[in-house]
């Protein structure tokens, strides 16, 4: 059967439980599917964060997210994929970003969900900025997250 | 050619996109950089650390040897920090 | 706030969307969760497979899950784990498994995942056999799955 | 005390549980494996290979070199294969 990869960047939330279900649906191959799904924290430091807003690079991000979800393809034995990442305001317990990853088999799937999330933290064109009562900040890049994409360069 | 800025890059020169058209002798993107400097104090703040500025050429990833010409669309922008 | 462990060992299906629902439900402490779903496959072999009969050890199997998800909680910073488990009888395409956990940061949420799914595979008192046209037969213990479980004794 | 069966081992014997009273010199699960052996057609079938056996008493895994003094339950099963 076919592999079904899917990649949306949009304001809009999305559901995870259909984008779970749309990948096993009517499907008697697919022996794993693992989600992650990235949530607004609101305790990140000292200072209650109010909101994250997510700029991006329309077009490039897109084109981006999806060379990574085909080198995941071609990396891993996968029957199917589904990235999205949304930008704009996103309040405290909101969803930001889900990674769907369908396999044979266990490791597979979380292998790719992993590589696809360490790629996303440090590599797709999205800048988050963080609002607090004294205002906000660009939330700065962490040197661990370039560590954790770069495991998967060797 | 047009250049896109994005999040803090964009906020200290106070706009997302301009159309710039640099002398023919600035032909990398680190000369680009040293060139945008330059051109007033929003951009000697948004370029004050050059190393940490990533850039993008055509929505692509590329080093500051890279030469700019024949691009149409060049991006500048702080480490990403989607995810 | 408080972490919130869930085992259950059910015939009953489960639904994977509400169990990830509700380790984020009015959360705002949470940043990632991971979700595990095993299905049944129906092709794992030659053979096509009408379904899966899972026998378990009551009392023993609820225990031993338990047991793990407090070492995962003891090993990783986790805000929630929860981990379902069915027996009986199982149709291809039809859920088998599922493990959610939720942890302020990804690589927690995916290590206690990996960490739990490896250990039901080798050593939670569950056996597998499968039907198809000619009978059936037990499934074999497989020994990369011994070895993945062992990476987490190191 | 109370034994109980699983899976293939279940099949190969022909009963789920039982009561069963081995005599006092039998004081390690490899022990009572290698008694219940001599029990029958059906234990020799399911103890075949011993070291493939499991065994839990009072549903926790245990060792073949394990006494089974004080053991009220004692689960002999297959190499797991849940998940």
């Amino acid at each position: 059967m076919t592999a079904i990869v899917t990649v949306r960047v949009q304001h809009e939330d999305f559901d995870t439980a259909a984008e779970i279900a749309a990948l096993g649906k009517g499907r008697t191959d697919i022996g794993a599917i693992v989600s992650f799904s990235g949530l607004c924290r609101g305790n990140d430091h000292e200072t209650p964060i109010s909101a994250l807003t997510l700029e991006h690079y329309p077009g490039m991000a897109e084109a981006e997210i999806m060379r990574h979800a085909e080198q995941a393809m071609a990396r891993w034995p996968l029957q199917g994929l589904t990235v999205i990442h949304r930008f704009g305001r996103i309040t405290p317990g909101e969803n930001i970003v889900l990674v769907v990853t369908a396999s044979s088999h266990r490791q597979a799937a979380f292998e790719a969900a992993e590589f696809l999330m360490d790629y996303l933290k440090t590599n797709a064109p999205f800048w988050k900025r963080e609002e607090t009562e004294d205002g906000g900040s660009w939330v700065e890049a962490k040197s661990h997250d370039d560590a954790a994409a770069a495991r998967w360069t060797k | 050619m047009k250049v896109k800025y994005f999040a803090w890059v964009r906020e200290r020169i106070g706009k997302a996109e301009e159309t710039i058209e640099p002398p023919a002798d600035v032909r990398t993107v680190s000369e680009l950089i040293a060139w945008l400097t330059a051109q007033g104090e929003g951009y000697a703040y948004a370029f004050e650390k050059p190393k940490v500025i990533r850039t993008a050429i055509d929505q692509t990833h590329v080093q500051p040897d890279t030469a700019i010409s024949g691009a149409r669309e060049i991006a500048f922008f702080p480490p990403m920090t989607g995810g």
